[in-house]
């Protein structure tokens, strides 16, 4: 089994506090608490309605991990299972993260770019384990 | 064997009806103290009331580091008059206590901990506490197997040394104290719990055991872990919070560490012991807990952690890991002495640093419960410290753990 | 192919283990006990095993009974001890699993348990182990502990370390063969029948059995009890524990009777009740004589079961030999408590790969890649790594310090600060919040300005500082200090949804959406001007105000604060043009970029605190002297009911000072205590503590801050720095602030 | 490793929280009228039961929320409590 790592732009990310929003244009909303959201392709001014409304369009790095073995390397240092089209805050490694799983072999990882290098350079380490290990 | 125990340690009596001082734990520091109040303030009539076996918890439980270079003067008094028990205790109880001086490193990974380090060290210095500060270059004499590389993750920049500071063997020590407290006449009654303490008048009298009832003139309460259960017998609440704390030993290894070594900043509490085993402590485990056992991640970090600081330990494997139940101030330093119930003593909270405590706790509080009055060692570890909020914090600068 | 033991060279087969090629080999002894020399040789066929210990080139202690032969293999007795010797270390790694049900063991009954289950099923088996349908078969994999919450921890070879979740466990783990206890029953050629028969019934060798044992460890971990059944001589688990179930031999059932147990007839002290510990009945007699009653204390005084083999064989022998001699049933008695693992882990597998490196995450800034281009040296704060200072070829730390401080002095500097947690408040209530939680009063912050504050914990003492803006009507910006921004988050949370729930205010973390670069000194504004439109003078850009705008080509928020009581500008712009904006600086001007420890240098020159350094959590604001940062308005804040406790009000608390050597080349060490007299024969009583020690550009002399009793009102004292190593130096107290006092270099070169 | 229940995120392991002792400890309504005994009761005195214990944790690397529940602290069994 294996996968391959890359990193992809999400553009602009939002943080939306307040009932979820709408997904407008198929852009990509994922919940990171119960009123909580992060939303991409969409800026501050977009939600008048919301509680609150943050740019963090620099506060997070994707890194997207593909492959029949994406699974066996997350959960090498994750214990949290995502579905397919579903997304969970959680730890992987030492990192804290938002996992997304937009496909069943086909994971996004939102981190904060200040870990990105320790995640890429453990991710590689565990691709690495999982080609010896297979 | 070394440390072999003597042909006869204790009887096994049953609890009679009345003593002048009922003792409540039979740990290290209970026993302790029952063999003081026998020895030093010629009170004879103690029982000393166990719920299991003698010395089944804490005291056998830690990772018998044994230092007295702690930060603030109330903290150094206490842990310094230990250390000189210590010194002497081998000869004074006739035991073999593998007692082992051979120096306590206390590693600094950050430029803040090399501050903290060298306050410590000075103030130590100016109490009369053999303490050094040692530069990277000087550790290598020390201890040659710890990982001195620059290129770490958090590289070691120094390290306070303790030299008088080291090990003892901790159920020879409880045992000691129980053989020399039976052989003065204390009754050590094991499996002997106490479901009640009798207050009357604001007084107490008496506690209920699994096994009777048993009247005290005074009442002495030293259970580590379950002090806020017992307090709460007498209405008593107590500002300490229980936690676990494990510990693990390796197999047995031909001897490659000689010294102690801690680093708070990692959380690695590493010596070798006469046998030859690795015996390891970590952080306390977050919640609180009465299990006696701990979350399998803390010894997953701990274990790590001691890999950055000693690459040679990476084949060493780990036999046995366990938990004791540590009971925490806030301040992190202990409560001892009189309570608002007449005739109610506590000793507790000693958190993470119990054992090297042992000796000085026992006396000290023998002689507080012998005098109705705090000694002046413990004396500014009384509650009211927390009112008047002059706690003595050993959090932080102190390296304060184990 | 060939194996090599104790220095002579046997053949062996393909898939023995190295204890079976030994006997076959007609190998039956080849070791020694550990304390009293003893020859032993192999007595099992598994884990279990006493005597067959071996060292395997840098592996220590290795049970020959698991050792996989290869070809070319080394194994060397061991007495009990094994040897750490250098060597590259194994790359473990680990993996998360979850399943409904997982089954400890793949004997009969495990499989059939596995085979029956519905879900997702995961079977482990420390042998060998043929696949199952529709089951994920974990071969040559330990179980070694149960933790709370059914989470098993499990080692595959001793290279991956499985953490299992499990909603319901079967455990089906067999028995373990004990000893017969008869004088010489450790001597070589003597092993468990159960051994006897897998090693094809060597000739020499004598079978001998005490009967089987359960193998209750895990179940006993897990919190089960246990209750001995006379029939087999040995303690099964007894009553239930919620979602663990147990099956097969370990329940007792299959187990043949166990044989009458008699005290053996003959020399106690040869008959070996744990053969690892070396330890007899003759020693378990002497236990009970000392007066113990405990099985713990008779394990502790004979050492029986701390083995590395855990006295896998020698446990129940033990309870049955002591409850004999003390005449009680042995299930009065009870067992030693069970400790994880089962079998022992190397430090290695545990660790896993939380090493080097990856042992904690490195967090980098966007100007990271140019701080090390430029030959930063870094310094850990918390998880980052932040330039310290930037030495130039052949200069040392001092030189490189005084230089970035002195341009800071008299030209400029810039300093990467993105580091600062930085969190956004927003909501009608943001103001009310803030003001709860800050010492300072806040409501009359306008819109476009900011100001310093302070924070404490309940109990008074200072938690943290930094600069409040209030970017917007209903908008703050709020700075932390590097390490605490994720603490003071989590503090201002649990504030607001634990006790005031009712505000309506939301906090968000932009710590890193926003890069920040400090640009301080008298040249700040010659240096900035040409990237921006922003108004720099002080008239229409004063002292703690905000303004938006473009720098360099960069939209950016500028504010002039200043932590180095410089002329400074903090210029933030999105975290993705971070190091756009830090080469433009760079190339805008003759800029020197400097460190923390030049800040540190700069800031303690006006006595700005370091909260962590100046502070350790039994300092107030009043002990800093920063009264005038404390609202008396205010009703409350968190902290200020503390204020007024005894200890807290006393006037002869230790206070923030600076300390000027005599000698102005002196430098006393940071942590020195300081001491009245020259004189150092202990006890001597402790006055306080230098907290920050520096040499100045600006003074061009060594100064300190430190904490000093009464330290206000001590003014012009004479003290002594007492260092870890010999005489105290001596210090004259000076008011905090040192350097332009009345505050005249704020605003730069007057024009 | 204890398994807690996260209102919003489900069951997580303990690493994903942060432990933050006795549930409900409100602060005073008026610090200024309490005697110092009182002050230091709510600073310093928390109960510390063996048994069931209403205690605070919150999802630090999850969503952020801070949540009650009950945990027996002898058997480390959790009574999953509302939000």
């Amino acid at each position: 089994m294996t996968a391959v790592l890359a990193e992809v732009d999400l553009g602009a990310l939002v943080t939306v506090r307040g009932p979820r929003p709408a997904e407008a244009a198929g852009r990509l909303v994922l919940a990171l608490g119960p009123d909580e959201w992060l939303v991409a392709g969409a800026g501050e001014d977009d939600f008048p309605d919301a509680d609150a409304a943050v740019d963090v369009s620099a506060a997070y790095r994707c890194l997207e991990l593909a492959g029949p073995g994406a699974p066996a390397v997350l959960a090498q240092g994750c214990s949290v299972e995502v579905g397919v089209g579903e997304s969970a805050a959680t730890l992987l490694a030492r990192a804290g993260v938002v996992l997304h799983r937009p496909e069943e072999e086909r994971f996004r990882i939102l981190v904060r770019p200040s870990f990105a290098p320790y995640l890429r350079a453990w991710l590689e380490e565990a691709l690495t384990s999982l080609r010896a290990s297979r | 064997m070394a440390g072999a125990h003597p042909a006869f340690l204790w009887r096994s009596p049953d609890p009679k009806p009345s003593y002048e001082v009922v003792v409540v734990g039979g740990g290290g520091h209970g026993l302790a103290t029952a063999y003081y109040l026998a020895r030093e303030q010629g009170i004879a009539d103690v029982a000393v009331l166990e719920r299991g076996w003698l010395a089944g918890g804490n005291i056998t439980r830690n990772t018998t580091i044994i230092r007295s270079n702690y930060l603030w003067d109330e903290s150094a008094a206490i842990y310094e008059h230990a250390l000189r028990l210590w010194e002497g205790l081998e000869q004074e109880l006739g035991y073999d206590l593998l007692f082992s001086q051979r120096g306590v490193l206390n590693l600094a990974h950050t430029l803040q901990d090399v501050r903290d380090g060298v306050r410590r060290v000075t103030a130590n210095r100016l109490n009369g506490i053999d303490a050094e500060w040692l530069e990277p270059g000087e550790l290598a004499a020390v201890c040659p197997i710890l990982n001195l590389s620059r290129d770490v993750r958090y590289p070691v920049l120094g390290a306070t040394f303790q030299p008088r500071g080291g090990i003892a063997r901790h159920e020879n020590v409880a045992w000691a104290y129980a053989r020399a407290a039976d052989a003065l006449g204390v009754d050590l009654v094991q499996g002997c719990e106490v479901t009640g303490i009798e207050v009357r008048g604001g007084r107490a009298v008496a506690v209920e055991t699994s096994r009777g009832r048993v009247a005290a003139g005074k009442v002495a309460l030293v259970a580590a872990g379950h002090s806020s259960v017992l307090a709460a017998m007498a209405g008593l609440r107590l500002p300490v919070q229980s936690h676990p704390l494990q510990a693990l030993v390796s197999e047995l290894y031909e001897q490659v560490l000689d010294t102690v070594v801690m680093s708070n900043a990692v959380h690695v509490y590493v010596s070798q012991a006469h046998k030859g085993e690795l015996v390891m402590g970590a952080g306390i485990d977050a919640y609180n807990s009465y299990a006696q056992r701990g979350s399998f991640h803390v010894v997953e970090r701990q274990l790590a952690a001691a890999l950055e600081l000693f690459p040679l330990f990476a084949r060493a494997r780990v036999l046995r890991t366990w938990a004791g139940i540590v009971d925490v101030c806030p301040d992190a330093s202990p409560v001892v002495g009189l309570t608002p119930v007449e005739g109610l003593y506590v000793n507790c909270g000693w958190g993470t640093g119990g054992f090297k405590a042992t000796p000085a706790s026992g006396r000290t509080f023998a002689w507080t419960i012998a005098h109705g009055e705090p000694h002046a060692l413990v004396a500014p570890f009384s509650l009211d410290r927390f009112v008047t909020g002059a706690l003595v914090d050993e959090h932080g600068a102190a390296g304060v753990a184990h | 192919m060939r194996f090599t033991f104790a220095g002579a060279e046997y053949e062996g087969r393909e898939g023995e283990t190295l204890a079976a090629a030994l006997v076959r080999n007609g190998v039956l002894g080849g070791f020694r006990s550990i304390y009293r020399g003893r020859p032993r040789g192999v007595y099992s066929a598994h884990e279990e095993e006493p005597n067959a210990l071996v060292q395997v080139g840098p592996e220590p202690l290795v049970r020959a009974t698991l050792v996989e032969l290869e070809d070319g293999l080394v194994a060397d007795p061991l007495a009990g001890k094994g040897r750490l010797v250098p060597a590259p270390r194994p790359r473990c790694d680990a993996a998360h699993a979850r399943c409904d049900v997982l089954v400890v063991g793949g004997g009969r009954s495990g499989r059939a348990a596995a085979a029956a289950a519905r879900g997702r099923v995961i079977l482990v088996e420390q042998l060998g182990c043929a696949p199952l349908d529709g089951v994920q078969v974990l071969a040559h994999t330990t179980a070694l502990g149960v933790y709370d919450g059914n989470y098993v921890v499990a080692a595959e070879r001793g290279r991956r370390l499985w953490k299992i979740r499990a909603l319901r466990i079967v455990l089906a783990t067999g028995a373990i063969e004990r000893p017969a206890l008869f004088p010489g029953n450790d001597r070589p050629g003597v092993m468990l029948a159960s051994a006897f028969e897998a090693y094809g019934r060597p000739a020499g060798a004598t079978p001998v059995s005490g009967g089987f044992s359960p193998r209750v460890h895990l179940w006993s971990q897990a919190g089960g009890r246990l209750r001995w059944d006379d029939r087999i001589g040995a303690p099964v688990p007894a009553g239930e524990l919620r979602g663990i179930e147990c099956a097969g031999r370990l329940t007792g059932a299959g187990l043949p009777d166990a044989p009458p147990f008699a005290l053996p007839d003959g020399d106690e002290d040869e008959t070996f009740v744990d053969l690892e510990r070396d330890a007899t009945v003759a020693d378990v007699r002497r236990a009970v004589e000392a007066g113990l009653r405990s099985v713990e204390h008779v394990k502790r005084y004979t050492s029986i079961g701390t083995g590395s083999d855990q006295g896998k064989t020698a446990n129940v022998n033990a309870i049955r030999v002591a409850a004999e001699l003390l005449g009680v049933h042995p299930g009065e008695l009870g067992t030693t408590t069970f400790r994880p693992p089962y079998v022992p882990v190397s430090f290695a597998l545990v660790a896993g790969r939380d090493r080097g490196e990856l042992f904690d995450p490195v967090r980098v800034t966007p100007m990271h890649p140019w701080h090390v281009a430029h030959g930063a040296v870094f310094e850990d704060v918390g998880q980052w790594k932040r330039p310290r200072y930037y030495p130039r070829p052949g200069e040392e730390m001092d030189a490189a310090v005084l230089r970035e401080c002195r341009a800071v002095c008299e030209a400029v500097g810039m300093q990467d600060v993105s580091t600062l947690g930085k969190i956004d408040v927003q909501g009608p209530d943001a103001l009310e919040l803030l003001n709860r939680l800050y010492t300072n009063a806040l409501d009359s912050l306008e819109v476009g300005r900011c100001r310093y504050a302070l924070m404490c914990r309940a109990d008074g003492m200072v938690l943290d500082d930094g600069v409040v803006m209030r970017v917007g009507e209903r908008r703050y910006l709020c700075t932390t200090t590097t390490g605490n921004a994720a603490a003071v988050l989590a503090w201002m949370e649990e504030w607001l949804q634990t006790e005031w729930p009712e505000l309506r205010v939301r906090l968000t973390s932009v710590t890193e959406q926003w890069a920040t670069a400090a640009v301080a000194g008298p040249d700040a504004r010659e240096l900035l001007a040409p990237l921006t439109e922003i108004p720099l003078d002080a008239e229409r850009f004063p002292f703690m105000a905000i303004r938006e705008g473009e720098v360099a080509g960069i939209p950016a928020r500028v504010a002039r604060v200043s932590f180095s009581g410089e002329l400074a500008f903090e210029v933030s712009v999105d975290g993705r043009r971070g190091l756009e904006l830090w080469e433009a600086l760079a190339a805008a001007g003759d800029v020197t970029p400097y460190g923390t420890e030049a800040m540190h240098v700069l800031r303690a020159e006006k006595a700005y605190p370091i909260v962590g350094q100046d502070t350790d959590g039994t300092v107030t604001p009043f002990d800093l002297g920063l009264d005038w940062i404390v609202s008396r308005t205010k009703p409350d804040f968190v902290g200020k009911r503390s204020f007024a406790r005894a200890d807290t009000s006393r006037p002869d608390r230790k206070q923030l000072v600076a300390l000027l050597p005599l000698d102005p080349r002196e430098l006393v060490p940071e942590g020195a205590q300081l001491a009245e007299t020259a004189e150092l024969t202990p006890p001597v009583p402790m006055l306080g503590h230098v907290t920050s020690s520096y040499r100045s550009a600006a003074l061009g002399r060594t100064f300190a801050l430190a904490l000093l009793a009464g330290g206000r009102g001590r003014v012009g004292d004479v003290l002594y720095a007492v260092p870890p190593r010999g005489d105290g130096v001596p210090v004259r107290v000076a008011e905090p602030v040192l350097y332009d006092p009345e505050g005249a270099r704020r605003d730069g070169r007057p024009r | 490793m204890l398994r807690v229940p996260c209102p919003w995120c489900g069951e997580r392991d303990e690493v994903e929280f942060s432990y933050g002792g006795q549930a409900g400890v409100r602060y005073p309504a008026d610090p200024a009228a309490l005697s110092d005994e009182e002050w230091a009761e709510f600073l310093f005195y928390r109960d510390n039961p063996k048994g069931r214990f209403v205690e605070r944790w919150v999802h630090t690397h999850g969503c952020r929320r801070f949540l009650e529940l009950e945990r027996d602290t002898l058997t480390h069994e959790i009574h999953v409590r509302g939000r």
